[in-house]
This record gives structure tokens, C-alpha cells and sequence, in this order.
């Protein structure tokens, strides 16, 4: 497990037209690692991510992407993600084909992924909507009860990027408080990058925490405050101030492009970054 | 409706809030969405059921927040909780293994067979207002035991006809959501800002069966998009009483308070490694 | 959640012909559960557990079982469980119905169960002779990959017994250390016991502890020592003497027997039994 | 076998050991098995592979152990682990989604394409034996980037045909293995107490590849229940270095002496109820 900057690690590892998942529940979200993807002008990218949230809406915002499977596209506790609106409404900057699914289906594809299966299973009684646009949801049918499942397709990304609070010196990664389905997509991907809070000599992980083992990972970067305005447990809470007031600034394109140029584009990293929103000093 | 009624200074949404709470049964096993859910279940907790246990789907089982979370992922969930698992496994080990009673949901749209969209206004491919998604709705729906619903009604909330069926009630009615095989009952109860809309025992269409005091059954008929059908014994409920009204003011005052305070992040935190604080 | 001594426990919620699965791997085995049920003298259970080790070696040799579900039948680290072996190749003291599977496969196979599924998925690429003695093992295709996947039928005791190390006073359970499938065994029973260790005011367990909360929990009784000849991680090690003595105690039937009733049956109850084995002062 | 070789004063378990540890590259991924594969495991990372990632099947991941395990699940692995994880975890997560370098196994019974009993001697309704079963081998075989073997070699052991097979080889060689679409690619070394066996590039059938120093052909071919095959170029393997026989003699006498002490349970624990000790 190398140890690079972030830079470096998007550099290295993220590719025009990948699939990349960056998960994190409303906790732990890779934004440092977004916002980088996005300085370096990445085109084509197929987002994942369960919530999409502020990261998916920059990155859909400023053209890094032409697709994007989710489950659940809003600003939480606020309102819509406007940007993402945008694009599936009206195309802009570019269209956008959405891959879209329930939570709970999200959680059993990753699940396979991680399991090395092509696919897992769901209880299913009805179609809905989603049965229509979402394309094919096969059904299986037990062999034991003779009741009909459904087949959700298994997610390998090609990259997934988490963020944590800590990696020790080899590297390994530890990972505290709601994971979402963290984990799991980090454990189905073909490259692992990871940003941490800090690193540490020893986890001194507790037993049965969530570590991640170094030699999973393709490179881990240190960036305090790399989930600002999402949160690190026992490091800094959520920023409900800027979730609340990102429904102004992403409302209309031109604020938008204005304030991700003032603040993402114009800082070198995410340190000056966060200065710039006065987060840091 | 956001002013506050008539007789006493409660608005809408603590009606809607205090009606909620009180459907809910001490030791339910809850699984809440954020919002108007949250809080009914908070307050229920500080009053008539502080055994509730609720399930957030972050993975937070058993949360006892002291403030209302923002997200559903909130560090005041986990720091609360009896654990926190991920969520697959709160999907899978909690709710498709039946161990959820009450399952709360709110929506952009019903149908007369409770059946909620939340994806989209307009058609699909061209939306004229794309909407959040699925979410855990769908699965919520399909497997909670009982559902709560929790929505404002008006005209262009409570259709005809949805523009998607994001999530199943009793779908077309008349036991075809049984027929179905789905474990969950549906929806019991929708709470709105005029009243409590419950399915009728055979045909599973939603009707009035209890309205807020001061409120006319024109008036929720007027707000309802299809010929509302009325309970014959159409209950008045009363208004929130003091106390309930009290425990939920402290407790939006306690989350405006807590949710304002501005963030700092010490960018050097690598030099002071804090380990584990539990 | 009631808090039960053992033996009213086991009395309440555990009848002739059940299923009951004991689980934890090598660790946390709930032995004082096992020594209860052959006091009690239930007859015709379904063992189920991945490992039967010395306590279903007892339980199957005292007649408690008709039936054993199992993927590793050794004594660990010394050799045979004698106890099992006389119950299949000699039929001694009753036949014993044997379904087989692999680790892997009970699982994936609780997995299921706990997740409310009939079946679960896994990957296998041709039959082996357990496909020949097994029972069914039904194939479905991946409708996504067109892979050949296993169907594994879940497994939903009537009964799961765990060991652990603490309940607080709500009766939540903490289990720390290796699980092997008990979390999945608890979550997929249709009533759960728990003999704990100790009983403290509140678990203070770390974030992302493994929890039982106590409401999925019909019964917990406080047993200190009571997964002796296994552990407790922070409590007490591994007894592997007495896994290597048990070797020729269980090797004949008349010893066998002998030792069950100076031990076993001589004792009121769990506490006793550690004191005649010198174990406890 | 059990006795010391001629040339050193070393036993036919060490060689084995030995030999096996020589077969794992520094930085594998191992899943490793109980009794003599965690041995020549934990004698590689004390030697030439200090960096070798050890799992067992109780999900302990990155386990140091500082003396020999007894059992798979001995609280010394979970201890010094990198991280513990449930049984379906670690098969899944792990094993099946192909993280795994190395598989180390054991049988009662091997034929000549490398596939393996551990299930019974006799027929399966009526066994002669009864032994443990599969535990996690057969998915360990299919898995596994590649397979060791450790095994005593004698005619009962290696056998023209097995009489149940748990875990699969080379199925009946010359490729079938490979066109059944296992993932890995089998077992590429034998090692028993006379050498090595390896499969035959084509028709995947065990052949003689090494031996060690005093071993006679002529033995090997005694000791094995089919007419063995050697390889042109057969090698001679080195003696134990001192070095590798001081460190294992000493990690099993630390080994005995740990797992020797005699346990004693204070039963008022409810009294003094140690919360977490990490």
C-alpha cells in the first residue's frame, strides 16, 4: 500500500469513462477525493454512490460524469441536489443516464460484489415503476420454497474512494462509526483508495472494528477534514450550515460554476480549500 | 396550513407531529425516515414510549437521540444507538427479516390505495421535477409490519393517479396486496395536515376517518384529488395537549441549537492522534 | 427480555424435537446451555453447528439428538469426536441423521436465514461426493452473467444458543472476539438465548461493536464461566487440556457415560460443575 | 517417519515444515489451516516472508501469532489480527472473492490428481472411519489462487481412488479442472515426508519432483497407491538450515509451554465486570 498524496492517488488510479463508487453514509464522505477528481477534469465517469448527495451534485455540476447509479438523490434534510436535477432534467452540462435503484437493492449489489458473486437476491411481491425504467430486474425462483426472488446484479466498481479516521503505518485502514455500505463497496472493488484523518503508528483498533487490511488498498492519502462538509466521528461534526446553504449556491448554473472555480478550482488541496470557507485556519 | 390553528397556538405540522407520536405503541420496533417521522417518534419516546426502538437506515438500531438527527446518518444516531451495523445488513437482518413493526414513510405523492411516489413529477424520461428516489421506501412498504404515512395534503399530493409508483400500498385494492404475498400489512394509517386517512376494511381505499379539531370535512375533501369516502363514525381528535406541545418545542429548540454551531476542523490533526474515544 | 436462570431458561424455550443451533467458532461456545438441555434430557433436537465439537459430542452421546447438522466434525487441534463417530458408524446410543455441508455453505446458509431469504447464493464449479450424499443441491443461473451458481437452502433454528461476554441491564448482549456465524445464527433463529459472562449497567461498547440488542432476545441468564472448555476473550482462555483429556474420556462408552454423570448430571448446575472440575474455587 | 532422519537430527514433521514454509513468496495472502500448515505459516513469517498475510477460517485477518494456535479459533489470532470478521465474511469476502494467494491443506486420502478426502475411509452410509468432514476445504481448493498440500505419504494415504471426495484437485486431470471453471488453479505442490509432488504440466497427474536427502526413489514408490510418476529432473531438496529448525523448535516450545498452564474461571465475575479490555 503506497502512501501518496491525493493527488497523486487520482493521478495514478482514476481514469476517464471508469466506474467509481464513493461511498460513505451521510458520515465519512470522500469529498476531498471528489473535489480532486474534479480539478483534475475527469470526463465520462460512471458515479455510484447510494446518496449521491453535494459530492455527486459538484462532480455531476462541473461535467466529470455521464452516469450515475443511485438510490437516493437529495440534499438531506434540505432539499433537492439541484445540479443533478439539472442534468437529468434538462441535460446540462451534459446528459446523464441514471442507473437508479432502491437502498436496499444497492446494499444486497455491493454485497455480491464484495462476495465475489455475480449477483445477490432480494425479496420482491410487486413491480413498481422501477420495474419499468430501471432496466431488466430478473426474478429467480427459490429452489426450496418455490418462492420468486429478485436477481440484483452484483457492483464491482473499478474504483472505490472512502474516507476514514485512521491508517496505520502499513497502511491498514480504520474505520469508526455509520459505514452505509462502506465496506462493501470498498471490498468489491478492482482499486481501493482511501483517504484518512490521520495516520497513526497503531490502529489499537478495539476487536471486531472495521479495519481494512493495507494490503486491499491501492493507496491511502492523509487529508484532515477530507469529509468536510460531511463528518468524521470523533473528529468533526457534520457542516448542516453548508448543506443548508448549498441549495442557494447550486440553484442556478451560474453561482454554481462561480463558487466551485472561487473555492474548489482556486485551491491548490483540500487544506486551502478549507480555508477559504474559513473551516480551517 | 403552515400558521397555527384556530384554538390553541399548535401549527400544522406539530398536529401532524403530536398524531403520529400517539399512533405509535411502547416497545414498536420503528424504522424512521427523517423529518416529520423522526420527530413523532422522538416525542413519542419522551412521552407514551420511551421503550420505542428505533432503526435508522444508516444502521443505527436502537438510536435514542437527544437532539433530532439532520440526516439519517447523523454522529447523534450512532453515538445513541444500542449498535450500529451497515446497511445492508439493516436492510437484510432488521426489515426483510420481519423484525420491523411500524415503518414510516412521507412521500410527494399517494393514491386513494396508499400507494406513494417519491421519484418523479412528470414522466420519467422528462421529468418536470425529478425527485430524491427510492431510497429504503420501497422495502420499508413491502416489509414493515405496519406503515405510517405522513404527508400534507392538497390536490397535487393526494392523486388520482400516480406519475410513478415508487412504493407499494394496497396497490389496486381490495386484497390485491395480499394477494401479492407481501408480509407487511400497508398502510394503517396516513396522517395529514386536516386529519387520519385509513384504508377501508374491504375495498383498501383511503378514507376519512378522524380530523383535527376546527377542520371541516369539505375542506379535506377539497384537498384530496379523488372523491374522498368518509368513516360513518368520523372521529374529532383532540387537539395536542400542553405537555406534548412542550416536549416537542424543547426539542426543535435543542436541535436549532445544536445544529447551528459552526464547524472547525483542525487541520493538524495528525499530530494529535486522538485514538479511540468511545 | 427476561432475565432467566439456565435452567429456566432452557425449561421455558427449548422442547424435544426443536432445532437449536449452538453457535461461536472455537470460541464463546455455550457449553453450560448444552450440559442444561442434557439435564433436562430433551430428546430427538436438530443440533445444528458448524462445529460440533465436545458439547454436541455430548449431547449426541447422552441421546439428546436424532439429527446433526454440521460442516467440521473434529475434536480441534486433537482428532476425533468418539461421542459422533459411534453415533454415525454404529448408530450408538440412537441412529443419527447427518446433513453435511461445508463451512462455506452454513454460511452462507445463516446468512439467509438471518436476512429473511429462503436461499442464498455461492460460487461451485463441479460436484463433489457431498453432492452425492448431501441431499439436494439445486444450481440456479445468474441471469446477469449466465454463471452457475449454488442454491443454499437457509437455515432458521427454532432455537439459537449463544454464549457472551456481557448484557447490560435492558438485557442488549456484547460479544467480542471471533463470532464465526453466532451474529448470523442469533439473527436467523425464531427464539434467541444468551448465557452471558457478567451482567453490567451499560455495555459501553466501542462504536461498531457486535450488539445484540435486547429485544431480539427471548431469554438471557448469567453464567460465569460458561463456555468452559471454550473461552471468553477478556475473561478466560481456552481449557485445551481438558480438550485433550476429553480424547480418551469420550474414546469408550462406559467412561464416557460414567464421566457425564459424576460431572455433568451430578451438577445442580454450571457453577457446580466447574467446581468438581477444579476449575473454579 | 516419526523418528529423526539419518544425516541431521531433525524429524520428518520438521522437514515437512520446513519445506512447506519454503513454498510461500514474502507477502502472500494464506489461508491457512490447523496443525501443520499454521506451523510452516508462522515459521515463514519468522524467517524469509516476515510480510506473509495469514487468514484463518474463525476470520481473523493478518494474524501474528506469537505462538502456535491450537485450534482455528484460538483468542491469540483474533488478538494479533489485522481485523476479525464473521465466518461468512471471510469466506465470502476473502476466499470467493478471490483474495486469496495460497490455500494450505490436509487430507486423509489424495489420488493422483491431487483431489481430497477428509470426509470418510468406507462407505459414506457405513463408514469404516468417520472423519471431521469438509470444514472450509472445499472452498479453499476451488478458491485459493493456488493449493499446498502437507500430508504423510503411505498407500492407505495415497490412494488410486478415493473413497468420498470432499474437495477437488485436478478432477481427472488433463484439464478438466480448468474447464469446469475453478478460479484457481489447484494444488501445485504436495509435500509429505518424503518431497514434493507436483502435477505433470499435461496430463495434471502427481509426479515425483523432489525428495529429501537419504529418500529413495524406490520409497516414494512404496509408499504411494499408484505407480508414481518422476520427474526427469528430480531434485534433491537441502537439509533444514539450523537456523529454520532453532525457530520452529523454539515457537513450539513456547507453543507448549502457553497452551500447558491450567485455566481457572473466578466465578464472581458478576462483581468485577472488566469492561473492555482491548
Amino acid at each position: 500500500m503506497p502512501l501518496l498524496t491525493l493527488a497523486d492517488a487520482i493521478e495514478q488510479h482514476v481514469r476517464d469513462g471508469q466506474s467509481v463508487a464513493l461511498e460513505g453514509f451521510t458520515h465519512l464522505i470522500p469529498f476531498a477525493a471528489g473535489h480532486e477528481i474534479i480539478r483534475q477534469g475527469r470526463r465520462r465517469l460512471h458515479l455510484i454512490r447510494m446518496t449521491p448527495d453535494l459530492i455527486c451534485d459538484q462532480m455531476i455540476g462541473m461535467g466529470c460524469a455521464d452516469r450515475l447509479t443511485f438510490s437516493w438523490g437529495g440534499n438531506p434534510g434540505v432539499g433537492s441536489l439541484h445540479r443533478l436535477r439539472d442534468a437529468i432534467e434538462r441535460g446540462w452540462p451534459q446528459p446523464l443516464t441514471i442507473i437508479e435503484r432502491t437502498h436496499a437493492e444497492m446494499g444486497v449489489a455491493y454485497q455480491a460484489g464484495a462476495s465475489g458473486l455475480p449477483c445477490g437476491l432480494m425479496r420482491h411481491y410487486a413491480d413498481t415503476s422501477l420495474d419499468r425504467v430501471g432496466g431488466p430486474r430478473p426474478r429467480l425462483t427459490c429452489p426450496f420454497s418455490g418462492d420468486s426472488l429478485l436477481a440484483v446484479a452484483a457492483i464491482n466498481p473499478d474504483v472505490t474512494i472512502l474516507h476514514a479516521q485512521q491508517a496505520d503505518e502499513q497502511g491498514s485502514v480504520l474505520i469508526r462509526g455509520i459505514t452505509g455500505a462502506a465496506r462493501e463497496a470498498a471490498l468489491a472493488a478492482r482499486c481501493l483508495l482511501v483517504t484518512v484523518e490521520a495516520r497513526v503508528e497503531r490502529l489499537d483498533a478495539p476487536l471486531n472494528a472495521i479495519v481494512l487490511p493495507h494490503w486491499l488498498i491501492s493507496a491511502v492519502s492523509i487529508v484532515p477534514g477530507g469529509a468536510h462538509p460531511s463528518y468524521a466521528a470523533g473528529c468533526y461534526p457534520r457542516d448542516n450550515r453548508f448543506y443548508g446553504e448549498w441549495d442557494a449556491i447550486a440553484r442556478e448554473r451560474g453561482r454554481f460554476q462561480q463558487w466551485m472555480q472561487q473555492y474548489v478550482l482556486a485551491s491548490r488541496d483540500h487544506a486551502e480549500l478549507l480555508r477559504r470557507l474559513r473551516i480551517a485556519a | 396550513m403552515k400558521t397555527a390553528h384556530a384554538a390553541g397556538a399548535y401549527t400544522a405540522d406539530e398536529m401532524m407531529t403530536v398524531t403520529a407520536a400517539r399512533q405509535l405503541a411502547d416497545g414498536a420496533v420503528c424504522f424512521v425516515g427523517i423529518g416529520l417521522p423522526s420527530a413523532a417518534c422522538n416525542l413519542a419516546r419522551r412521552t407514551h414510549a420511551p421503550e420505542l426502538v428505533l432503526i435508522y437506515e444508516s444502521g443505527t438500531v436502537g438510536a435514542r437521540p437527544r437532539v433530532l438527527p439532520l440526516s439519517i446518518g447523523d454522529g447523534e444516531l450512532a453515538d445513541t444507538a444500542d449498535c450500529v451495523v451497515s446497511l445492508p445488513e439493516v436492510f437484510a437482518h432488521y426489515l426483510q427479516r420481519g423484525r420491523v413493526d411500524v415503518g414510516f414513510l412521507s412521500a410527494a405523492q399517494i393514491d386513494r390505495h396508499g400507494n406513494l411516489n417519491t421519484t418523479v413529477i412528470g414522466s420519467y424520461a422528462r421529468p418536470a421535477v425529478r425527485l430524491p428516489g427510492s431510497g429504503g421506501a420501497p422495502e420499508i412498504a413491502a416489509h414493515a409490519r405496519e406503515v405510517l404515512v405522513i404527508m400534507k395534503q392538497s390536490p397535487r399530493s393526494f392523486v388520482p393517479r400516480l406519475d410513478f409508483l415508487t412504493s407499494c400500498g394496497y396497490l389496486g385494492g381490495a386484497g390485491e396486496r395480499s394477494r401479492a404475498g407481501f408480509p407487511g400489512r400497508g398502510p394503517r394509517a396516513v396522517i395529514t395536515d386536516f386529519g387520519i386517512l385509513r384504508p377501508h376494511p374491504e375495498t383498501e381505499e383511503l378514507q376519512l376517518c378522524a380530523i383535527y379539531p376546527g377542520v371541516t370535512v369539505d375542506a379535506v375533501r377539497a384537498a384530496t384529488g379523488w372523491p374522498l369516502g368518509v368513516a360513518h363514525d368520523l372521529q374529532v381528535l383532540p387537539a395536542p395537549q400542553p405537555a406534548d406541545l412542550d416536549t416537542l418545542r424543547e426539542l426543535h429548540a435543542a436541535t436549532r441549537q445544536t445544529h447551528a454551531a459552526a464547524v472547525r476542523i483542525n487541520l493538524r490533526t495528525a499530530d494529535a492522534p486522538a485514538s479511540h474515544p468511545h
